[in-house]
């Protein structure tokens, strides 16, 4: 344009597309950008970043105990993921993993609580599994009936049902299910049938949550129930015309995914913690919500990032423990990486085009010419 | 005054991703006259004037308002120019009230008062002819009082450089000859106007100019006077087309619908349908006319089963199973079979086909961010057993069409958001038909649709009524139904005002029933 | 108490702690013992953990100067769930010699790992399994803490018989308000115990209790002390972590005596005086007994006399006159071997309400925290509703 | 009566901070943003504004100044909450993202800032950062004069609280006049109900979003100010705000995105926080007593879901992002 002064400096345009090793590119180079700023944080508060870097990776993945406790982190995180993709998919905004994870260990717990003794290990813990499926199933088509039935808002409605499982486990675990002796809020540890079994070290949810990835993948990708996820994500009306029950379909797949929440509860209880308390999704179903949408709901990159996320919260009690960096500390640090890798996706699709730039393409093709 | 340039394109070009939707366009846009934007879907006419009002940003090119060169960066820029432009699509907020939309974004001084907005809005629909409520909220209003409500918005701002992107579109002939004579009135006054519109009787009508766009790019301005509809036509397309629709004859004609006193309520529990009785027979082409929101859409959605019934009956009748639907008459020997209560697809599978397109052509018939394949088997993919599904045959079938059909797009693995108005049209209908229906239902096939892809569409109904199938056709525009139908069905909100035979009827008379019940007496009398 | 709550010198990193060999007194040769602790909060908490970081410091500087060197490493900030498994895990393969856990929820974990390192002393502080687990490795301690309670209830009751002379209040509006975290016998021991205290100078006294069911929520600490105020009471104490009961009993315009920290410093026209553990006894008891490679008890308890609780500084400027000689005259009594909950006492069990009476008689007492009794335990055990307190 | 007296003022020492946290939370939704990192935000205001105040104090010994200190700890919190929101802003606007994830991602960078400058002060000063009796009374006490607060009944009830209820409450009806009756306010719900439509009409939809959200941001963190220097006593204490964040988020939809309705709303839920410590229900477990304002969230999502009143609806375009290109 020629009166270059009220041109916009910058303006946007929406990108066609991008090779896939220039996405990365630009992800892994948010990452880096991230990590410097996290390193500025630690220098601020008056430690060496390099050194805090080098603790919190040789901490997560130096020695077996760390790696081992860094899959324990990740196990959560993946399986919750996994749980949100096909409701993210759908464009039902499901924030209430943690919820459902909780609502699923409390199910599951029930059966470690009184059938332990009645039931051996195989079958036990596949009756826990399957109750810590329903659990968290049920708690996710609560919310999904009201929003298939009347379009309550799920953001919200999901969001509130988190608090009130968590209420509940509350008062199990200081009421009808308090161990003997009472007063200590603690349910009894389950008895060993009840305890999933260690696979390396870890308890065996980390193939679990690794075979549903592929599940989850094929799911999405090429069933039917995938295809009518994606159409009713795209537009509900079109879906409605092509005869799809939409509301069934919300409730069947805010069942399913609640079903996997539930499945990460009951790995939590009887894989992790081998108990159940309020606390026991511990943020994961919230964490995983970031993990899901920055891996574009694609379950194989849901791997990579949760394994990042999981790296990066055992280094950061790795840095407390050593170097007595506060936790607070490495939430902001998340936070950091957070907000970089949510924004890099911009740059992803849509191009910045400079004031000016233009007209020196312009020449240069005159020149050329 | 008159006759000087009001806006001036020099060689604006605008991209998007790969698409050049503006190919260095000039045009000349002059005052106290309208002129007629024409062209061929996505040849970027709603591009050029989003550049004139602000909504888009040239990439490169020059923009003159009255002779100075001008950046128009936003909407806000364009308003201070003088520039006013209506949308295709309506830019209203629905729960705010007629007033609150028209004052919306204007600079003020002093305290608000919505009321004394209010008094203004009435003024101004009083000076041209308008009826509307300025505290009617945009929810409770129908498409041509939000339209109202558009146009009003422009001269509340006094803006004298007035842009239309298909208004007519959504308006029955009574109401765009209302529009028309304030256009007109505007004109008089000096105002330019540029107005975007695919039906060329209107071009005819109203314009002084018409400018033509093809592919992104210019091709020329005729003074109206000087041109006819061929003559522009061969202009927007770049060759020689024929401008007359055939309407052949069956060979046979037999029952294959009979609606009953169909009764449907909305959620409200107003009555869009009252007691709508008619009969559909194989072999001919159905014609429904009626005012945008009479209960078209309902009905087909009735029939097809997306619509709660509340009192009614569609009794279909089969084909002799004998016959392959390409054309034996065989008596109807049962007694029909009972729709309502059925859901869409048991009504599907017995062969009853909705090929609907919406106001927004990809809001349902198909999902936009999915390439072809995945759109083909949008209503086939339980056919198959088991829980994973077949992409083979849909594949098949999209590489079909694009050949058939001949449909512009890079592959059929590209988003149908990509493709233009006309070829998502060509993919809809060809998935329809390809459904091998007995009965096939479609509105506004050609809504937006450009000359050359509309008499596609129409040949290939055509095609499907030879076949023998039943073919129900929702339509906006008069003159093709009178060319194209065999019977006309009117609706008038919510009954059936009429129902005459296509070829022996005239506009007057379907117009005269489009706006009264039993109109149609008046008229006969009056004959 | 209150001056030395600075942080900056306390060793909370294992660079911060001195080389081995430099403090050690010439004559002994040096020892080195590493010590693991697993802790709840870390010591920003001004509460619970903070208390233990203090112990810490203390016991660091006793031990040098018996030629032991202590190389700590903490784990902060840990849940009681399998991040607690994971923490002593870690201690062990850091070769701690020691491994301490400071909340009474990490005791099942410990019970995990410590069968998998004999070698290892593992000790869970406030707990109680080692007397019926088969380890011999584990161990339990607490201080005798009701002893400090029933200090500071000697302090408050002073207070309200003040009030009731002065005519400010009646005899019967002297009621205690007492913030609780959870039902259990720690928390009802405690909280009988101050009421005797307060009983013991203050005869006309009674207490309601309210429960927020959490160790630590400031807010809800804050809105029980409120309503406690609120509902009469005109001395506020409390177990739980924060010091929002302190600011509300000054809110409310009532008084109030605390736990684990001084909190003179933000309610210093309510907060009469605290009490706390001190954990340095026991660490010094434990760590030297490592050292020395001898054996040390599996369940160990101590009380005021032996150091191992202590009072904050008395708030003289809002205390009853003569608080100061009252409470030297009740920790004579103690240190001669005063029992706290001696009859007559009546009440119900706290866990029932509503079953069968307890009652001791005269010249009874309930030998709370005694391991000189069969079945005693460092635990508290005292879990009466006795009559004069109400709970909620 | 005394007893109803004593649970309405307690009910709104609690539900002052909400109200903050909502009215804010408010601003930002109307312009079409769903920010849920409040709980972020009001950690950030709460550390900060504590800090603010009891620096100030600090530096000015015995000469400090309360109203001035109360002016300070607003503004304190208010920007850190707008450094928050604008953060947020900045992604979800400029850069588009998602704002459900964004705002999860403020809430673990806010909190943890939070939680860092409070431990970060608590280590500098060595003990407890506190302000002092004066100030904790400048930021407690009834602004009105002894003799209206002690008239019977009335006096309590309507002169007894601290000034922050007042200010909330002006602010409240101050938003609540802007977003109904004054031209600026009308863009604004425009903007969050389609922002195709105010750019199309002329309105500066970003400069809309980005002002409402950091201010509405400014506003939430007020919240976490007054929850820290009222509800827990003017104490850094070490859990920070305990969930008051979310439940503002829930509270927004209770009180249907009217800042009217926030006035009573927050009360109420003030009231429910601690109901169970005042009208203890043998029948009913004090945690399952605690759940009591998210289940009665949830009963209202579902009724306005019902009632499906087209004025009452979340703005329309509440979390997503606007290009005006994109078709
Ligand atoms: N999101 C998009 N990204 C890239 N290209 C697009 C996109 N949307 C549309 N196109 C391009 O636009 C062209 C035409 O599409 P469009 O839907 O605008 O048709 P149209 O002619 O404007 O239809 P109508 O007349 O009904 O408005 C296609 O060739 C396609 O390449
Ligand atoms: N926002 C957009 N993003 C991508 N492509 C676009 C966009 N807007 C328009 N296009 C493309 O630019 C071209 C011109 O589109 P435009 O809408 O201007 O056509 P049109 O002449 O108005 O067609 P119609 O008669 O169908 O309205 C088309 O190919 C269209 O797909
Ligand atoms: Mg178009
Ligand atoms: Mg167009």
């Amino acid at each position: 344009m020629h009166n270059g002064e009220k041109t916009p400096l910058i303006r946007l345009a929406k990108r066609e597309s991008m090779p896939a090793a220039a996405q990365w590119g630009i992800r892994i180079a948010a990452i880096l950008l991230a990590l410097v700023v996290g390193g500025l944080v630690i220098l601020i508060s008056g430690n060496n970043p390099v050194q805090g870097y080098a603790t919190i990776v040789e901490g997560a993945l130096g020695k077996t105990s760390g790696i081992r406790q860094t899959v324990k982190n990740f196990i959560p995180l993946l399986g919750a993921a996994l749980a949100i993709a096909p409701c993210f998919k759908m464009r039902f905004w499901n924030i209430g993993a943690e919820g459902q994870i909780t609502a699923g260990a409390m199910c599951a717990t029930y059966f470690a609580l009184f059938w332990a003794d009645r039931l051996p290990q195989v079958p036990l813990l596949l009756i826990m599994c399957a109750a810590g499926a329903v659990g968290g199933g049920i708690w996710a088509l609560i919310p999904a009936f009201f929003k298939a039935r009347w379009g309550t808002n799920e953001t919200l409605f999901t969001l509130m049902m988190n608090y009130i499982i968590i209420g509940v486990v509350k008062w199990l675990q200081g009421g009808p299910w308090e161990k003997i002796p009472r007063g200590s809020q603690q349910i009894e540890q389950f008895a060993s049938n009840a305890c999933l079994p260690r696979v390396a070290g870890v308890y065996c949810g980390w193939i679990i949550v690794l075979v549903l990835t592929v599940l989850m993948f094929l799911y999405m990708r090429y069933t039917k129930h995938g295809y009518e996820i994606a159409v009713i994500g795209e537009s509900e009306n079109t879906a409605r015309y092509a005869g799809m029950n939409v509301g069934w379909i919300i409730m069947r797949t805010m069942f399913l995914s609640g079903a996997i929440a539930g499945i990460v509860g009951f790995l939590l209880v009887s894989g992790a913690n081998n108990t159940l308390y309020s606390g026991v999704a511990n943020n994961a179903g919230f964490t995983a919500i970031t993990v899901a949408w920055l891996a574009q709901l694609n379950p194989f990159a849901m791997v990579g990032i949760s394994a990042l996320l999981a790296v990066l919260q055992k280094g950061a009690d790795t840095l407390n423990t050593q170097m007595s960096i506060p936790v607070s500390l490495s939430d902001v640090i998340t936070g950091v990486l957070l907000f970089f890798m949510l924004g890099c996706e911009f740059f992803i699709n849509y191009r910045l085009i400079f004031r000016g730039a233009e007209e020196r393409q312009a020449r240069k093709e005159a020149a050329k010419s | 005054m008159e006759g000087t340039s009001a806006i001036q394109l020099k060689g604006i070009t605008k991209r998007f991703g790969s698409v050049v939707a503006n190919d260095h366009i000039d045009l000349d846009v002059k005052r106290g006259q309208i002129l007629s934007l024409l062209g061929e879907n996505g040849s970027g006419k709603t591009t050029l004037m989003n550049m004139i009002s602000g909504i888009y940003f040239p990439d490169e090119g020059h923009i003159f308002v009255e002779g100075k060169e001008v950046t128009i960066r936003s909407p806000k820029d364009a308003y201070a120019l003088g520039i006013g432009m209506i949308h295709q699509h309506f830019k209203l907020v629905d729960v705010f009230t007629a007033a609150e939309n028209i004052v919306l974004g204007l600079e003020g001084k002093g305290r608000f008062d919505i009321r004394s907005a209010g008094r203004r809005v009435k003024e101004i629909s009083e000076k041209y002819g308008f009826d509307i409520d300025p505290d009617k909220k945009v929810y409770d209003m129908s498409v041509s009082e939000k339209q109202t409500v558009e146009i009003i918005k422009v001269l509340y701002r006094g803006a004298d450089i007035l842009i239309l992107d298909e208004p007519t579109a959504v308006l029955t002939p009574q109401e765009t000859e209302k529009l028309f004579a304030v256009l007109r009135n505007m004109r008089a006054d000096g105002k330019a106007i540029v107005i975007i519109t695919h039906k060329l009787h209107e071009v005819m009508a109203l314009s002084d100019q018409v400018a033509v766009l093809r592919k992104g790019r210019y091709i020329g301005t005729v003074n109206t006077a000087e041109t006819n509809p061929q003559a522009l036509t061969e202009m927007m397309v770049g060759r020689a087309v024929s401008l007359n629709i055939d309407r052949p004859e069956a060979k046979y004609k037999d029952l294959r619908l009979e609606v009953k006193g169909l009764t449907c309520r909305d959620h409200e529990g107003v009555k869009t349908l009252d007691d709508v009785s008619f009969q559909a027979f194989g072999g001919e082409i159905l014609g429904i006319a009626g005012i945008a929101g009479s209960g078209q859409k309902e009905l087909l959605e009735a029939i097809a089963g997306l619509q709660h019934v509340e009192a009614g009956s569609v009794l279909y009748y089969p084909p002799h199973p004998n016959s392959d639907i390409a054309g034996y008459h065989v008596p109807v020997d049962r007694n029909g079979e009972e729709l309502v209560g059925k859901n869409p697809t048991q009504i599907r599978k017995v062969g009853v086909s909705l090929a609907f397109v919406p106001e927004d052509r990809l809001g349902m018939g198909l999902v936009a961010g999915m390439d072809m394949v995945d759109n083909m088997m949008l209503k086939t993919y339980r056919e198959h057993k088991g829980p994973f599904v077949d992409r083979k045959a849909p594949r098949a079938l999209a590489e079909r069409l694009i050949e058939e059909l001949e449909i512009v797009t890079p592959g059929v693995s590209t988003p149908v958001r990509r493709l233009s108005g006309g070829n998502v049209q060509k993919v809809l209908v060809g998935r329809e038909i390809d459904s091998t229906p007995t009965v096939l239902m479609t509105a506004y096939p050609v809504r937006g649709l450009d000359i050359n892809s509309s008499y596609t569409i129409y040949g290939l109904l055509n095609q499907q009524k030879l076949k023998g199938v039943a073919v129900i056709l929702v339509g906006e525009d008069l003159d093709v139904l009178l060319e194209l139908c065999d019977r006309i069905l009117v609706l008038c909100g919510g009954k059936v005002s009429g129902i005459v035979d296509g070829r022996g009827t005239t506009k007057e008379e379907v117009g005269l029933y489009m706006t009264h019940v039993g109109g149609g007496k008046e008229a006969a009398q009056d004959a | 108490s209150g001056g030395d709550q600075g942080s900056a010198e306390t060793p909370s990193s294992p660079e911060s702690t001195a080389p081995a060999g430099e403090t050690t007194p010439a004559g002994d040769e040096a020892k080195t013992i590493k010590v693991g602790m697993v802790c709840i909060g870390d010591e920003n908490d001004q509460g619970y953990t903070y208390n233990f970081m203090r112990g810490v410091e203390e016991a660091t500087a006793q031990l040098a100067e018996q030629g032991i060197n202590v190389e700590w490493v903490y784990k902060t900030q840990i849940l009681e769930d399998s991040g607690c498994e994971d923490a002593n895990i870690e201690l062990a393969d850091a070769g701690c010699q020691i491994i301490i856990n400071n909340s009474y929820g990490f005791e099942s974990y410990m019970l995990k790992v410590a069968p998998d390192y004999p070698e290892i002393e593992f000790i869970s502080c406030t707990n109680q399994a080692s007397a019926v687990d088969d380890l011999a490795n584990t161990h339990n301690a607490f201080a005798n803490i009701y002893e400090g309670r029933y200090l500071a209830g000697v302090a408050g009751g002073m207070k309200l018989q003040q009030l009731i002379d002065e005519g400010t209040i009646t005899a019967e509006e002297a009621v205690i308000g007492y913030v609780a975290a959870f039902p259990f016998a720690e928390v009802v021991s405690g909280y009988t115990a101050f009421y005797l205290g307060a009983k013991s100078v203050c005869p006309s006294v009674t207490m309601k209790v309210k429960y927020v069911n959490s160790w630590s929520n400031a807010s809800e600490e804050a809105a029980a002390a409120a309503a406690l105020a609120d509902e009469g009471c005109v001395l506020i104490s409390q177990h739980s972590d924060n010091t929002t009961p302190a600011t509300a009993a000054q809110d409310a315009g009532v008084f109030h005596c605390g736990y684990n920290n001084d909190m003179t410093g933000v309610a210093p026209e309510s907060s009469i005086i605290s009490c706390r553990v001190d954990w340095a006894p026991y660490f010094v008891y434990a760590i030297s007994a490592v050292a020395n490679g001898e054996e040390f008890a599996q369940d160990w308890t101590a009380g005021y006399a032996d150091g191992s609780v202590k009072l904050t500084t008395l708030n003289e400027a809002i205390a009853a006159p003569g608080t100061a000689e009252a409470l030297e005259a009740a920790e004579a009594e103690l240190a001669d071997g005063l029992h706290v909950f001696a009859g007559p006492l009546s009440g119900h069990p706290a866990q029932d309400p509503d079953g069968e009476v307890w009652s001791i008689g005269e010249g009874e007492y309930f030998a709370e925290s005694d391991l000189s009794q069969e079945g005693g335990l460092s635990a508290p055990q005292f879990c009466y509703i006795i009559d004069g307190i109400t709970e909620e | 009566m005394t007893f109803l007296l004593n649970l309405i003022t307690a009910a709104v020492l609690y539900g002052t901070p909400l109200l903050y946290g909502t009215t804010g939370e408010i601003l930002t939704e109307k312009s079409g943003n769903l920010n849920l990192g409040v709980e972020g935000m009001m950690f950030m205001g709460g550390a900060v504004g504590l800090g603010a105040a009891f620096y100030y104090e600090k530096l000015t010994g015995a000469a400090v100044s309360a109203p001035l200190a109360v002016v300070i700890a607003i503004a304190g919190s208010f920007l850190a909450g707008a450094a928050g929101a604008l953060i947020f802003s900045f992604l979800t606007i400029t850069l588009r993202a998602n704002q459900n994830v964004t705002g999860l991602a403020l809430t673990i960078f806010g909190t943890g800032v939070g939680q860092y400058l409070g431990e970060f002060m608590r280590v500098q000063e060595g003990t407890y950062v506190a302000v002092s009796n004066t100030l904790k009374a400048a930021f407690n006490n009834s602004p009105f004069p002894a003799a209206l607060q002690q008239l019977p009944v009335v006096g309590s009830l309507l002169f007894g609280h601290s000034i922050f209820t007042y200010l909330g409450i002006a602010m409240a009806v101050a938003m609540g006049l802007y977003l109904r009756r004054s031209r600026s306010g009308l863009y604004l719900r425009a903007v969050g109900e389609s922002p195709a439509t105010a750019d199309a009409a002329g309105i500066s939809v970003a400069r809309y979003k980005y002002l409402a959200t950091v201010i509405g941001g400014g506003i939430s963190a007020v919240g976490g100010m007054v929850y820290i220097m009222t509800v827990v006593g003017g104490v850094w204490n070490h859990e920070g705000l305990s969930g008051e964040g979310w439940l503002a988020v829930a509270l927004v939809i209770f009180c249907l995105w009217s800042p009217y309705r926030a006035i009573w709303g927050s009360i109420l839920f003030g009231g429910l926080l601690i109901l169970y410590l005042r009208m203890p229900i043998d029948l009913i477990p004090d945690q399952i007593y605690k759940i009591l304002p998210y289940v009665v969230t949830v009963v209202v999502l579902i009724f306005t879901s019902l009632r499906n009143n087209r004025d009452k609806q979340p703005p329309a375009s509440l979390g997503l992002a606007y290009f005006r290109e994109e078709r």
